[in-house]
């Protein structure tokens, strides 16, 4: 084990991956020479050159739909977007291109393309570069989908990414990136893609949350423990595919539900998450599934009102609270 | 000539011309007969463009195209009919069926694939360029586009990073003049978009898209400099969509005045013409007789293959039980 | 009234708001001369000229983000992308323009843009050409989404999007284009955005279905009818904003729902559905809501492949069944 | 001679030049303290760009700006005690502080406004033109966009469009040799990018984007040619970004070497030396002074204006009910 911060996390996933297989390679705006504007490839050109970790001009687009060609002709790609406000520009090449040929040519092709980028708010960056968006792409078929918010499952799910054989989104988390813990050691160290984890086993009530919101719900748990409520939360880590066992085992024991994410409530991921626990769950459930999301409104820029729309812990216990009368 | 294709493969380019046309003619049949399914683009007049470019290519270098891009199929040397089956929705079919006639894709001829995105195919050839480059091979790759797509932002973004990056990729344009059914200066202030290269820092070529050996020499002019390592080409081919944009067409803007000339530039007259003189024309009615028994049974055969049967895409699944 | 055909009723709407309004116009892929691939502006630039009838190149990105600024400066554009398969390209331009900036500037601007486009499958187009998508725009604040199934719906909902102060979605389907109703006459015959429509009054189960959908449902509605199951068909008409009023007076009669929508399942508007009743209905509710959309898969192009996944009476009769045992 | 800026202008120009640094000056003063949050985008250097451009126009005309837009607002006519309001998140900001420093905007002055997708201003500029256009309005539209922005695809599908109409619009690419950190030459193959401006049918201009004479009067020849309908222009101007991308910028890759002789040639000390022969040394200190004290004192009522308070945004709402 050796203590690391997510974004160092995330540089070793890549500098392991790319020395053992030199079909690694990374592309993305200012990724190379500076080391990327949150330092997750700092380091690399030095050491891998610029053929392999490629400064980019801005053209998201384009680049996106280069990567799935060029993950179906023997490399493995890996892009940066830098803001995850700026998927609107790479769904076509998602949702027209890999979900597409990832069916069409299945007999032919893989896809082995990583798309990194990060989302979320809380740093005054306005409401052009705060947003989640998650939704927009665990909707595409054909598209892994994993938020991880430990260092160890940053490094894990990164690495899990670029070995798999198919297009997986990372959607990291601008105020993670600082974040230290324990990292084991070990290049075959990998979180399997799709596997829910735990963080806090409880009896009373099940918290769904992904990303960052993972935080805001344990720190809600230990809110509510001072209330005498045994809060389960369950970091999913894979959006896409989503670990429905985890999620109908824990409902089964605490018959209550929360579901936390960053994204717009309508249509949202946790909306996802309430339907899918509609489906699978009903019958346990004593309460509607709660559901805390971002108010269905622009990120705005101004300190209090940005802190007024992000879920947060508050929001959280709250919500618990609530579907527990 | 440095180049200029052999006789050998001038005969090649002209069967292969003859059998697009053959399949593109078949098909107008069917849909008459009321008998395929969605629409479907004809390349009729456009077979040099797709035939000899790639004829200027080998097996191993990578073309995509368009929603119209039979021709480019054929050239790439794709099974005809296997390219029918998935025309006709059948098992047999290069993508059993799932594709249908504007996603066809065949790893083995280096066929990475149709696209009906207009403009798609643009950054897909320059995306397996850079894979071309990180993987050292010898290999090209092309894209056969349209003078509609020229007007995307996908082809801005991919020909200033290919010429950038000196990508070993082939950009041709191929001009039929029309974007469905709006004449090409109704789409953009210059007629000659070849010249736009120069934005890109890289050579702008133009071509008679109806003469098949001009389009062969400058493909593989484009190809070698790729190889060199110096960088991608922007060609443009000047030719013309001699059966409207699709079988869901109604036409009615494309005038007889216009077609005229066109029609009697017919490329395949062209390279007959041209053949003729090489090795007479009594080869020339061999090979088209050739082609046209190959489609006919490759008809045959495939019209006789079966349907696909459903069954749910797992990879695609939403829930890691499923995948796992 | 008149009878007509769903293009046609379109056409009628377009031409009377261009004639009432001359700051209305219209731009797109072959709208002009040609009357557009599904003859719904024909006729239009020979009345209205081509300045106020615009043939575009192919450039869907632009000209997204150049009618949402073209309506905060005085015009009211309608713009057509071709087919919903290539909404990923406006995305940009209503999630980080249109959003962002009726929330910013709202006292300085407003955005009254229509943008018309058509989805679904069924004609053998081909996983790029046959998609619905309607949850990608559906999640993005600020801007409204409408899906007329009968031309009088049509008309009336494109009118009123034509005069909104907002930015408008309007959902067709190449389906629908062909059917024909009773349209009524008269320059100011609206229908209002957000409200939804029962087209078949019921006591047993309530069927929420969008689009296209909502012709399968009514038809599932009669199958269900032969087993003596009375249901509720509600045509949605507005996917956002939602006639949240409408869903809570069904359920709570019914007990029962099933959602009906015609895009991929996973994160699509049905799983918002769903969770839009499990917010608002869970007490009502005496089984879980079925949810009938699309697999979580391209769509294929061979018919019995295309058949196989789209959602139709049969399926939507079966998950009434499957909710009311 | 005709476009120049009279004396008068020039001293207005200079005048908002200053005003311009000393808001940068402030706002770099207070990132240091503390006291401002998320990232900043500092102009310097690029004065003269932003301010003599909008000189250039009437206050009728529209603008769209960027990330690093401060020139504009301030060239635009926009009040900068409204501007730091925003910018430091205050009810009494421009958009009641939602918008923050890069998404300013403001009817009255045609400023519509900051846009921190990069590339975004260009469609957004085109598309007020083809509403001009429309309106049958004595007005153009200018969009000032960075050498980054350029390399977009909504740069090239915007220019052909508006070359395509002849639309009212000004193209005003500030290059200022970066992308954020990444060279122009990392970003394009070639160096002047204002020759693409023949691929759509435009003339391209390229100027020294540190002499605000200079810039004034390209832009009134641009803004003329768009008055008469004859379409729009593609300036590029030459410029530096002296203060390094943003304040989340961690430096190391611009060096003194290559900073110097932009330094010399500092926007504003250019333009006091050119004013200077006109009206004075003493009369330059004087505009110095006021345009330092109007910059003061905004600050100062602007950093006692109150926060807003929140409130959910109704007519973004999913559910009709709320908003009926
Ligand atoms: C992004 C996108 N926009 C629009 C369309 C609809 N469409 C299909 S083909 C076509 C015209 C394409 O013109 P061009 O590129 O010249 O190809 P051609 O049909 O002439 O071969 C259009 C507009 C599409 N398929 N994709
Ligand atoms: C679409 C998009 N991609 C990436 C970014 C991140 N980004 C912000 S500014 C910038 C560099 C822009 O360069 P340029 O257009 O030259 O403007 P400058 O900063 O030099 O003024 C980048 C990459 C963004 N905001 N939007
Ligand atoms: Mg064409
Ligand atoms: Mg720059």
């Amino acid at each position: 084990m050796t203590m690391m911060r997510y974004a160092e996390a995330l540089n070793a996933a890549l500098r392991e991956e790319m020395q053992r297989d030199p079909a690694v390679f990374m592309f993305g705006e200012d990724i190379g020479r500076y080391g990327g504007v949150f330092k997750v490839s700092k380091g690399l050109m030095d050491e891998f050159g610029e053929e392999r970790i490629r400064d980019t001009p801005i053209s998201e687009q384009s680049m996106t739909a280069m990567a799935v060609s060029a993950a179906m002709t023997g490399t493995r790609p890996i892009l940066e977007i830098m803001f995850a406000d700026f998927m609107p520009l790479t769904l076509d090449a998602l949702v027209n291109q890999a979900s597409v040929f990832s069916y069409l040519w299945e007999d032919q092709v893989e896809i082995p393309f990583v798309l990194r980028t990060q989302g979320g708010g809380g740093a005054g960056t306005g409401a052009q570069h705060a947003k989640t968006l998650d939704a927009l792409v665990a909707h595409v078929p054909g598209i892994k989908v994993v938020a991880p918010v430990t260092p160890a499952d940053a490094k894990g799910l990164l690495k899990s990414a670029i070995r798999d054989s198919q297009p997986v989104v990372i959607l990291e988390h601008k105020l993670l990136y600082n974040m230290r813990g324990e990292v084991p050691d070990g290049v075959d160290e990998l979180v399997p893609i799709g596997k829910a984890k735990i963080v806090k086993p409880g009896n009373d009530i099940t918290i769904l949350a992904t990303s960052k919101m993972v935080l805001e719900a344990e720190a809600a748990a230990k809110q509510l423990e001072k209330d005498g409520i045994d809060a389960e939360v369950i970091d999913l880590r894979s959006l896409r595919p989503l670990d429905i066992g985890a999620i109908k085992t824990s409902v089964a024991k605490t018959n209550h539900a929360v579901v936390v994410n960053e994204g717009w409530t309508f249509g949202g991921y946790s909306a996802e998450l309430s339907a899918t626990i509609m489906d699978h769950c009903f019958d346990d459930l004593d309460a509607p599934v709660e559901r805390v999301a971002m108010p269905d409104m622009a990120v705005p820029y101004s300190e209090p009102l940005e802190l007024a729309v992000l879920p947060n812990a508050e929001k959280i216990a709250a919500a618990a609270r609530r579907a527990l009368v | 000539m440095k180049n200029a294709p052999s006789i050998e493969e001038q005969k090649e380019i002209h069967y292969k011309m003859v059998l697009t046309r053959r399949l593109e003619e078949t098909l107008g049949d069917l849909v008459k007969a009321g008998k395929t399914r969605g629409p479907l683009h004809r390349c009729d007049g456009q077979e040099a463009v797709g035939v000899a470019a790639c004829a200027a290519l080998t097996i191993k270098d990578y073309a995509c195209t368009t929603h119209r891009g039979h021709h480019v199929y054929i050239g790439k040397g794709m099974d005809p009919r296997r390219i029918i089956a998935e025309i006709m929705g059948r098992e047999t079919g290069y993508c059993k069926g799932r594709g249908g006639h504007m996603l066809l894709g065949d790893v083995s001829t280096g066929m990475l694939g149709g696209n009906a995105i207009v403009g798609a195919g643009i950054p897909a050839a320059t995306g397996m360029a850079m894979s071309i480059q990180l993987l050292k091979q010898d290999r090209v790759a092309m894209a056969v586009f349209g003078d509609g797509a020229a007007q995307t932002g996908i082809c801005h973004e991919s020909m200033n990073i290919a010429g950038l990056w000196k990508l070993p990729v082939i950009f041709l344009l191929e001009n039929n003049q029309y974007g469905l059914t709006v004449r090409q200066e109704v789409q953009s202030p210059i007629p000659d978009l070849y010249t736009r290269a120069a934005g890109y820092g890289m050579p702008g070529e133009v071509v008679d898209g109806n003469d098949a050996v001009a389009v062969y020499r400058v493909v593989a002019k484009a190809a070698e400099r790729a190889r060199r390592g110096e960088g991608p080409t922007l060609i443009e081919a000047k030719t013309y969509r001699m059966a409207g944009f699709s079988t869901s067409d109604m036409g009615g803007y494309q005038t007889e005045e216009e077609m005229k000339p066109w029609l009697k530039r017919d490329p395949i007259k062209l390279s007959a013409a041209v053949l003729a003189k090489l090795i007479g024309k009594d080869e020339i009615t061999e090979i088209d007789k050739a082609a046209t028994e190959e489609m006919k049974q490759a008809f045959e055969v495939a019209l006789a293959d079966p349907l696909p049967k459903f069954e749910i895409h797992a990879p695609s699944s939403a829930y890691s039980e499923a995948t796992q």
